[in-house]
């Protein structure tokens, strides 16, 4: 028995770095393979829908958009980050990033459009109909 | 008339002891946010609090009794303010002191205690009527042993005024030595005084939501808040002027430095001391006053007692 | 012969009529479906003689015709029995088990919350998981039963 | 004491001691405990309906989020049963991959756990400490899987990531650190007399109380009964290795404790004989969409105790019947029996002694806007002008400072 034990600790603690990250200043690098915002290839996709039916809470549609292009919407507000998707594209047409910074003010930023015009992607935000209030 | 005004009102008074009390909230958080490893808050943080609280909406249940619900806090807040006026800073004694000021303190000290207990008595929610029964619980607790052990350096001293412990300890100073024991008392009891860990049992976060304080809002916790954070420094003052009279002989600003540094020395032990304990349970805490802080407190006092008759006939 | 397959003979041994109706699918599981009259001899020979002495769960199922139970007792040595009974659809009415297992309580609370089922002997408390302003008669996990149901309701 | 009066207090189900709503409504006399009356519930969220309208494949992701902390415990419990209906021979790095993901996962909980044991009484530095070191393994667990709490690493028929050499030289540094860092807290945990004065002699349960009532996991075992299904009922890689299965007769909070740091340094021994056993090859079989009709229950020793899962499949690619039984369900009513005649002041400790998990413990349904009419969205852009608007008219403005504030940021 031996009150305030932790004392030691806590001392030589003092004089150490604290572990806190400052986070919007001080960025957390995360892991290479971390299941982040998701990626799409157009000129891989083959429209298959694969990916449609396995995502389990229906975040992302495939939409046919010409001859054999294919462009992906993907609701950031419904995915979960599972990354299923990923796995059960036949072409690897999806990928995962290790973007985590996703929080956007207002709902209707979270619909994200993804396509492609030569294999890099880009992601703009969706003209979604914005929400009107009703007082 | 104007002095008086501007030492009540401005130095040393409401705006200076706000300002130290502020401070030494920071320091207390941060100190305690370091001993964790944490970064702890930015220099404004407390003054921050205070803004945000200041513009909040204050809500009153439909049950309290308002009148008494807004005049508690400011009720507690002005006694620890006059608390301060009394001890001794910048020069050797309080523009207010007289000989028995150290007792009046003591007094003053206890009025916010019975403030949190009407106030959260008052607000009539069950959190805050379990808190202010068990403020009011564990002050019979601590209340004895604070008392004693300042006491006992005072009697030693012989002199009920301020200054003259001070003084006495300055010229004395090897006598200190023999106080150890009268300032770890103290200091364990101030903790309950406070309500810091171990003794936060009264606004035990996790048991009763924020005890007296629970239906508090807006301006009056604002009220609250402050006045803990002054008591803290009176406390500290109190304890740093009987028990650690060490700078008495300059004077001027260096003085003053003293004091601050005493203060903190004392904010800062509380701080260490609340990072590496638990809470204790209200049972367990009164059988831990009563068991050993009041017997060690009494040998103190028989030990000064002998002490005197020896030195002093 | 290891500990499943002696379960399995003493329990065949005991209720010879139910002999057949005994499956173990694999190593610690056995399963057995008793008619709701045999029900509570058996499974007061399993918790009592057999010595299951942990109730894992009650799972409540819909079948077309008839509700059914399963209870899940598990052996101290890793044997699982799935004790399956069922009960009639127009009158579901089967008696506690908390007088076995205290902790029974709850599962049975989840039977009569989102089945229906009725529980006889099962003593006055909270409901669970529903509600308190849980629409009556609606019982979430039968099979007719379907989510957006609840919104029409409202509208 | 006899006249004080008889006090109703609730605890939740919004309370600062619970991190999920929960209502124990407590009779209290003075600080006594009379009675307690649990009201769980509100975190229902069907789950075991949705699951009838699911695919298996998209199951997997709905039941690891019945908890956020044993996430993996549930997967793996509900893809066991899967893959035993499906008649699946698993291939052993599989096995040995979910055996180190369970692990690491009991790893988190546990040290999380201290940390809000130590909470709950007032030891706010336990709290950050054991925190601070549990993001060692967080860290280690977003690496090996690709995310800190929903690991996403199971898939019927195995597992989707592989572990690198790289990884598990990782792991097995993550483990020396750890491992020095338990024994310190083994070490307070027996040392420190404030924590030992709150949590020794509160919330006893017997043995033979804690049979009767069905009580699981170190809830169980810290009244000394050796219930560990990783023993009893071994699943995953747990038949080829070694390891104790901790149990401490002290039948308090206080054991409970015990048992729990205990079983983190059998956890370190486990995660190391696991990398070191496991042998090269596939890490999946080919699983298909439809699963044979029939039925199959699961169990899985979760950090919180033992976790069961029931799957009746009808030969589609959905299940027909999914039943879950997390720990906290089968520890509420050792809950109720603990509380009696205690102090209020030990209330919170006693329930976060089980190492609740209510959404763990309410699953089932969800509840589509009861009144649609009330319900009114607001945009953040509305509320904000609102809050504004608000402030000024109290005489509060804050236009120049934010400006400045804005100006320091960029």
């Amino acid at each position: 028995m031996k009150p305030g034990k932790m004392i030691r600790e806590v001392l030589r603690t003092f004089l150490k770095k604290p572990v806190t990250n400052l986070y919007p200043y001080q960025k957390l690098a995360m892991a290479e393979n971390f299941r982040g915002k998701l990626s799409f290839e157009t000129s891989k996709c083959i429209g298959c829908k694969i990916c449609v039916r396995d995502c389990p809470s229906g975040a992302i549609t495939i939409n046919k958009v010409g001859e054999k292009q294919f462009e992906a919407v993907i609701d950031l507000g419904r995915c979960i980050y599972c990354g299923q998707c990923v796995d059960s594209c036949p072409k690897k047409a999806l990928a995962a990033t290790a973007d985590v910074e996703l929080a956007q003010l207002g709902g209707t930023k979270l619909t994200v459009l993804l396509k492609c015009d030569d294999s890099v992607s880009i992601s703009t935000p969706a003209p979604a109909a914005p929400e009107t209030p009703k007082e | 008339m104007f002095s008086a005004l501007f030492a009540m009102l401005i130095f040393p008074g409401f705006i200076f002891v706000s300002a130290f009390g502020l401070a030494a909230e920071f320091f207390d958080r941060k100190l305690h946010a370091r001993l964790q490893n944490r970064v702890g808050p930015p220099w404004f943080q407390p003054v921050a609090d205070m803004i945000k609280l200041l513009a909040k909406e204050e809500v009153i249940p439909s049950d309290a009794n308002p009148t008494m619900f807004r005049v508690t806090p400011i009720f507690a807040l002005t006694s620890v303010v006059t608390a301060f006026l009394y001890l001794p800073l910048w020069q050797t004694h309080s523009p207010f002191a007289f000989n028995g000021d150290v007792i009046l303190v003591l007094y003053l000290l206890t009025i916010p205690t019975l403030a949190f207990f009407i106030g959260g008595w008052y607000s009539t929610s069950l959190f805050s009527r379990i808190g202010s029964v068990r403020v009011i619980t564990q002050l019979f607790a601590y209340e004895i042993p604070l008392f004693m052990g300042i006491l006992s350096a005072a009697l030693l001293a012989d002199t009920w005024s301020l200054q003259g412990i001070t003084e006495f300890y300055s010229r004395h100073s090897w006598l200190l030595l023999c106080n150890i024991l009268g300032f770890s008392v103290s200091l364990i009891a101030l903790l309950g005084k406070l309500e810091k860990v171990p003794f936060d049992i009264p606004e035990a976060e996790t048991e009763i939501v924020a005890g007296c304080f629970t239906e508090y809002s807006g301006r009056s916790l604002a009220i609250f808040r402050l006045t803990l954070d002054i008591e803290m420094v009176v406390g500290a003052a109190l304890l740093a002027a009987v028990f650690f009279p060490m700078g008495a002989g300059v004077n001027g600003p260096l003085r003053f430095v003293f004091f601050i540094i005493k203060v903190l020395f004392i904010v800062g032990l509380i701080s260490l001391l609340r990072t590496v304990m638990a809470r204790l349970r209200i049972d367990q805490m009164i059988r831990f006053c009563w068991k050993y802080m009041v017997p060690l407190a009494f040998l103190q006092l028989i030990l000064n007692l002998i002490l005197k008759g020896i030195l002093f006939i | 012969m290891n500990a499943t397959e002696k379960i399995k003979d003493t329990l065949a041994k005991r209720f010879s009529a139910l002999a057949d109706a005994i499956q173990m699918p694999r190593e610690r599981r056995l399963a057995l479906t008793v008619p709701f009259a045999d029900f509570p001899a058996v499974f007061d020979y399993a918790v009592k003689e057999l010595k299951f002495s942990h109730l894992i769960t009650i799972t409540g199922l819909d079948e077309p015709e008839v509700f059914g139970l399963i209870y899940h007792l598990a052996h101290d040595n890793g044997v699982v029995l799935n004790l399956r009974t069922s009960v009639d659809k127009k009158n579901p009415t089967v008696k506690t088990v908390t007088s076995y297992f205290p902790g029974a309580e709850i599962y049975e609370r989840e039977l009569v919350d989102l089945f229906g089922v009725k529980v006889e002997g099962l003593q006055a408390g909270n409901r669970y998981p529903l509600t308190d302003e849980w629409p009556v008669g609606e019982y979430p996990l039968r099979k007719d039963w379907k989510a957006d149901k609840q919104e029409k309701h409202h509208a | 004491m006899h006249d004080s009066p008889k006090f109703k207090i609730p605890l939740g189900p919004q309370h600062p001691a619970l991190k999920e709503p929960a209502s124990f409504s407590v009779a209290l006399k003075g600080e006594k405990i009379l009675g307690v009356e649990i009201r769980l519930g509100y975190n229902h969220r069907g789950i075991e309906k949705a699951c009838e309208d699911r695919t298996y494949t998209q199951d997997i992701y709905l039941i690891e989020r019945v908890c956020g902390i044993c996430s993996h415990s549930h997967s793996t419990c509900f893809i066991q049963a899967v893959e035993e209906l499906a008649g699946l021979a698993v291939p052993k790095r599989a096995l040995y991959m979910r055996t180190l993901i369970g692990e690491l996962e009991r790893i988190h909980s546990h040290l999380l756990w201290l940390g809000v044991a130590g909470h709950e009484i007032g030891f706010d530095t336990l709290l950050m400490y054991t925190w601070r070191d549990r993001e060692v393994v967080m860290d280690l667990l977003a690496e090996l899987t690709g995310n800190r709490v929903n690991y996403g690493i199971n898939t019927i028929g195995g597992v989707r990531r592989d572990i690198t050499p790289a990884q598990i030289k990782k792991t097995l540094k993550a483990m020396d650190i750890l491992e020095e860092r338990t024994k310190y807290y083994i070490e307070v945990a027996s040392q420190e007399t404030t924590l030992i004065e709150r949590l020794s002699g509160i919330g006893v349960v017997l043995p033979e109380d804690a049979l009767r009532l069905d009580a699981v996991g170190p809830t169980a075992r810290a009244s000394g009964i050796a219930r560990d299904v990783r023993r009893d009922d071994p699943y995953a890689a747990y038949g080829d290795i070694s390891f104790d299965v901790i149990t401490d007769n002290h039948n308090d909070v206080y054991g409970r404790t015990l048992v729990r740091v205990k079983e983190l340094l059998e956890s370190y021994k486990i995660v190391r004989q696991v990398v070191e056993k496991m042998e090269a090859g596939p890490i999946t079989v080919k699983a298909p969409r439809k699963i044979p009709a029939g039925e199959a229950i699961s169990r899985y020793e979760a950090p919180r105790g033992e976790d069961a899962h029931y799957v009746k499949s009808n030969g589609t690619e959905k299940p027909e019947r999914v039943k879950v039984r997390a720990p906290t369900l089968a520890n509420v009513q050792v809950v109720k029996h603990m509380l009696k005649d205690r102090y209020l002041a030990d209330m919170s400790i006693v329930i976060a002694a089980i190492d609740p998990c209510f959404s763990c413990t309410d699953r089932s349904i969800e509840i589509n806007n009861l009144d649609n009419k009330k319900t009114k969205v607001i945009t953040w852009e509305t509320l904000h002008t609102q809050g504004i608007a608000w402030h000024r008219k109290h005489g509060i403005d804050f236009t120049s400072l934010n400006k400045r504030l804005k100006a320091r940021i960029k």
